[in-house]
């Protein structure tokens, strides 16, 4: 279940900012739906219909509550309390599909007739579709043509579920040229479409609402804590960050107590001051990005700079505003994971527990190598999503690595 | 006094402005193009500055973009061919470009650059209204530079007179639901989204721009404002055959039919 | 949760016999591990601590309880009730796992260290790798080699999860062959090794003791029911029938309520009488195949035919013996669907409910095309898996159908 | 007299069982194999009813089922060949084969065709032992044929004493863990087995059987048994070069060392 705000310093203020970042920097042929969205995505999804309907949903066909499952011979691998939260349970095998049911809801609301989303590792493009199946509402998914090749599976599905996918062929075609796609088909079709963004990224609201409806993590996470340690706070949760949907529903009903050590972990590619890397946190400098103030990969001339990362969903040049300040504040900590270290907790995560991992979701679980932590605490990694996606990533990696 | 300004107390029909995207074809090319157009009788120069991810622009414009990028396109370059410019030409010259750059330049020293180099005003399409009032509006009096907001058929009234009362320079009145370049033709509904934005009988005067592409646009687009904006096309025609000159020439003549050069 | 035996017209009796099926028909050289079996499974299940452990995991690590969903837009094309029980929702992607979850923790009461399995579409064999890997058991899997190439997905997770995958040379390359190898490497290593099998077949106890752990999906059914219609009891049940695991776990707490309809969805491959099927049930004589008396395909002179399905999970000559009494004593009608049919409802019910269901499970679907029901009848389909695993079969699918 | 019991009133050690498939290499080979291994002093021939799923046997026998199916063996066929092949030979002469076999040619009717057809005994591996005893105990009795069940290392004792006294003709004591032909040589955990088994003095000879392949083997095996089946070896042989009598002689010259042939 998702809350309207309480007083909290890490959430988003009335202009759509959390402290610096964040806002809506859109042209003005986006204005007129981005402006009816903000006035009224907190009336609309706090409404009793809406909500009644988004948890029946969330339940029923998402399967929600995804357990919270004690890895038993991870923690002992890593001599601490290792829980993960299964987010690879949920219908389509990721988070992404929170989201894109609470936006399908506010999109049928909105009397919208056609939806649009961009896709990364496809996952956000395979719920966008899922949902469009469901209601019986046309879908339209952009996705960089380099992703459609790395996450075939995904694309198929999205084939299957009925939905168009459209490649993008500009910049590293990845998930940020994706959004540019998916930014221009929403200006060049305004009023019978709704954009369904699928992190906490783009212009206010979105990332408000999109963590609004992650959300559902956290508070999850807190009656299961209660249930099986008998208290409702980890010591730490640690979830990957690409535009950091999942992290922020994995923090969203933390933010306020201190006592919780959030980590955001994101892609440092092939390292971080390799030139091919996508550790926003640590090479980013302020700018705007898809509408929104945030850290963001950029030269100094202000010209974006093409991210790299082995996994799709985290190959963004930017974070979402809320991350930006959680950082900035020291809220949370950012560790960064290389391609390398992220195939290695793969194989350890599918070998130690038989769960395979999503390659965004490894980076998380590699963050454990890099942090200190004491025998008794409890880490809650994000299970943010299942690997079959990435199997073609992880066979090629095998067999490339065999020939070393 | 501001060459925009004086531009439009002088004329208040026809007017053309030409977007290009500097140093595309070739990095130097901005020189000559802006001078050609010059020559060609176009009012304004819309200078775009090249930027990796143009929200706002249709592919023909990022296309020039990413080339102008390539071919080793800067601010600074940019500041300096302008500042070249200036030595010959008077022409109203606007930069058009993405928020992310002023701000990563620095905001104040990117608006005293323009100033100083000798650019009219500029179009930043993702800079919010009420961030131009907060931090902005002050300072381009200032300096005199204009800022030029856009409308859309989707703008409602009340924040069209909002953007009429931040706007200097002129309204850019963005045609139809499609981005740079993406159709063809003037529909019977923008017709009537041009009569609406009319009866408001705004303080600034406007430019139609997205989709104005041949004489037959340009026209109908100048029976309801002062005059209209040329980007996509004019882009496309650089791309084509023949000499930059006579590129430049060929495309503008067939806007304004020949007989109108020189007049 | 699973409970000791009740007195049912259609459990088994002491020598294993559902009426004339089942039995143990086992050269000696596996008499010792199945007779063991026999005599301590249900003390073994049965067993507090192995239950807690048992409900742990399938709550904690599955995912269970799996929704049971209303399909509203299934339901109006068909103009009756339907409600999918979410299988496709546990963990590894199909109701494979709740077996394999109680073998694995059996086999390490019996003290095995070795695990082995037979595999058709291969999400028993995934289902084996992945609790092998949780509890870091070493784990061979056998595989036709025409399945290795039809589900090559499954075959790289069983890479991943740490299994050997040995491709099965001989007869049709698929299940039952897969099926004997098994059955030779357990002949050849009987003391160190547990053989999980994946369906209600094999030698008693196997069909049993596997419909025990299925019988999860039919004790969730009924309260779910009760809490959605305010009626334990469906209309109809309908699953696709393989071996028949998942029927069995779907029927098993119905078995003896004859108001429940109990259909049986069988594949027929190109065509019932084509020559390339798996109908069992119409093409079937009684006989004897891994280990049990049940129906059979075979030639008139005793030789096991080769069975066809485009799916690799019902491409199976015999079916579990429950299911060859079921049929018989007309407490199951049994429903055949071709490789066409099932292809159909793979596309309906991933356009209409955003869900993309198994192959296997999409001939139960397509029973709805032959059933004669009411508008006011609850429907239960059981939804055995996803579809991941047969992206490759429909892409090719409608490749070649584009190409007509 | 049934032939086998015979055999065993006769012989007590050495003894000699050869199991082949019936129709391999070709379908009408059958007649020739058995009166070649006649020839060459053979005790038994296990004749083994090619079957698609052959679970108890190994990959050399399951190919050689194979290639008869294809050569197009069926159970009156091969009814047929032992009805005239029993025209020129009295050996002891056991069919071996799956029980789903015998139920869909009939039990009552399978079991009377052999008896017809001059068959001394079975093997049925995957025949449960109490089937055997309600169903086709009384039969067996009254048709004279013998019927030979498995043991194995793991087969405990008292499971074992139930088997010998259901066993007519001799026990098959299966000699390791592995599937025929699947291993080489005898461990000393086997010899125990044997020794054991020995030590029971059950009422019935054994023949051990499972990785029986060369003279050492066979000697070491009858060192603790009546006798020895051979499976695999003798199908690989089959195989090889030559002439089927020669392939055969050579094959039996080696298991009892030459000398031993026609002694
Ligand atoms: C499994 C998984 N985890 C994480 C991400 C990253 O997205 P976010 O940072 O919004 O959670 C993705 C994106 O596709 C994903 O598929
Ligand atoms: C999804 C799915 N459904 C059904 C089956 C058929 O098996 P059973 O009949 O034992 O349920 C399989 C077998 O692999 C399967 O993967």
């Amino acid at each position: 279940m998702i809350h309207p705000a309480t007083n909290s310093a890490y959430q988003v203020d009335d202009l759509g900012f959390y402290g610096e970042f964040g806002g809506s920097y859109i042209p003005e042929m986006l204005y007129h739906n981005v402006e009816y969205l903000r006035k009224n995505y907190l009336n609309i999804i706090y409404e009793d219909q809406f909500q009644k309907e988004f948890k029946d949903l969330l339940k029923n066909y998402v399967g929600r509550p995804t357990p919270l499952y004690f890895a038993k011979r991870l923690s002992s691998h890593f001599g601490t309390n290792i829980w993960l939260k299964r987010e690879d349970l949920n219908h389509t095998g990721a988070h992404k599909v929170n989201n894109t049911i609470g936006q399908i809801l506010l999109a049928q609301r909105l009397g919208k007739k056609r939806i649009i989303a961009e896709t990364g590792a496809g996952q956000h493009g395979v719920a966008t579709a899922t949902v469009c199946a469901l209601k019986g509402i046309e879908c339209i998914v952009y996705m960089g043509s380099v992703d459609i090749e790395r996450q075939a599976p995904n694309v198929s599905r999205m084939k299957m579920l009925g939905a168009k996918v459209i490649p993008a062929e500009s910049g590293s075609k990845t998930l940020k040229d994706a959004t540019n796609e998916a930014i221009r088909d929403w200006i060049n079709n305004p009023e019978d479409t709704h954009y369904i963004i699928g992190s906490v990224v783009g212009p206010h609201p979105y990332p408000d609402m999109v963590a609004r409806f992650q959300s559902v993590i956290s508070e999850e996470m807190k009656w299961q804590l209660k249930e099986q340690i008998g208290s409702e706070n980890p010591d730490a949760i640690i979830a990957c960050v690409g535009g950091g949907s999942n992290a922020a529903g994995a923090y969203y009903h933390y933010l306020d107590n201190e006592n919780v050590r959030l980590v955001a972990v994101e892609a440092a590619g092939l390292g971080i001051h390799s030139g091919e890397s996508a550790a926003t946190s640590v090479l980013g400098t302020k700018g705007i990005i898809h509408g929104s103030r945030t850290l963001l990969m950029q030269t100094e001339d202000g010209q974006i700079i093409e991210p790299y990362s082995l996994s799709a969903g985290l190959d963004y040049p930017g974070i979402g505003p809320l991350h930006s300040h959680l950082i900035q504040t020291g809220r949370a900590e950012a560790i960064s994971i290389t391609d390398d270290e992220a195939m290695d907790a793969v194989f350890l995560c599918s070998r130690k527990e038989g769960i395979i991992p999503a390659l965004e979701t490894a980076h998380a679980i590699a963050a454990l190598e890099k942090m200190i932590y004491k025998d008794s605490d409890h880490i809650v990694i994000n299970l943010s999503g299942r690997g079959d996606k990435d199997l073609g990533t992880f066979i090629k990696y095998i067999a490339d690595h065999e020939q070393d | 006094m501001n060459r925009i300004k004086s531009l439009f107390e002088r004329k208040h029909s026809n007017i053309l402005n030409v977007y290009f995207t500097a140093g595309y074809p070739n990095l130097e090319d901005t020189f000559e193009i802006a001078l050609g157009l010059e020559g060609c009788g176009v009012d304004i120069i819309e200078l775009g500055m090249p930027y990796s991810d143009p929200l706002a622009d249709g592919p023909t414009i990022q296309e020039s973009g990413s080339r102008a990028l390539k071919n080793g396109m800067t601010l600074d370059i940019l500041f300096t061919q302008i500042e070249k410019l200036r030595e010959q030409s008077e022409l109203p010259l606007i930069l058009m470009g993405y928020f992310n750059q002023v701000m990563q330049y620095g905001d104040k020293k990117f608006f005293e650059r323009c100033k100083a180099v000798g650019v009219d005003g500029l179009i930043l399409p993702d800079l919010p209204l009420h961030v131009f009032e907060r931090d902005y509006h002050q300072l381009f009096k200032e300096l005199e530079l204009t800022i030029s907001f856009l409308i859309t058929p989707q703008t409602p009234d009340s924040r069209i007179r909002k953007i009429d009362s931040l706007t200097t320079g002129f309204i850019y009145v963005v045609s139809s639901y499609a981005i740079t370049g993406a159709k063809k033709g003037i529909q019977p509904y923008q017709i009537d989204y041009f009569k609406r934005i009319n009866a408001m009988e705004l303080s600034n005067p406007k430019l139609i721009g997205f989709g104005i592409s041949d004489h037959k646009t340009f026209t109908i687009a100048c029976e309801y404002a002062e005059g209209a904006i040329i980007g996509s096309a004019f882009i496309k025609a650089l791309g084509g055959l023949g000499s930059l000159p006579e590129r430049i020439n060929a495309f503008i003549s067939n806007i304004k039919m020949k007989e109108e050069i020189n007049s």
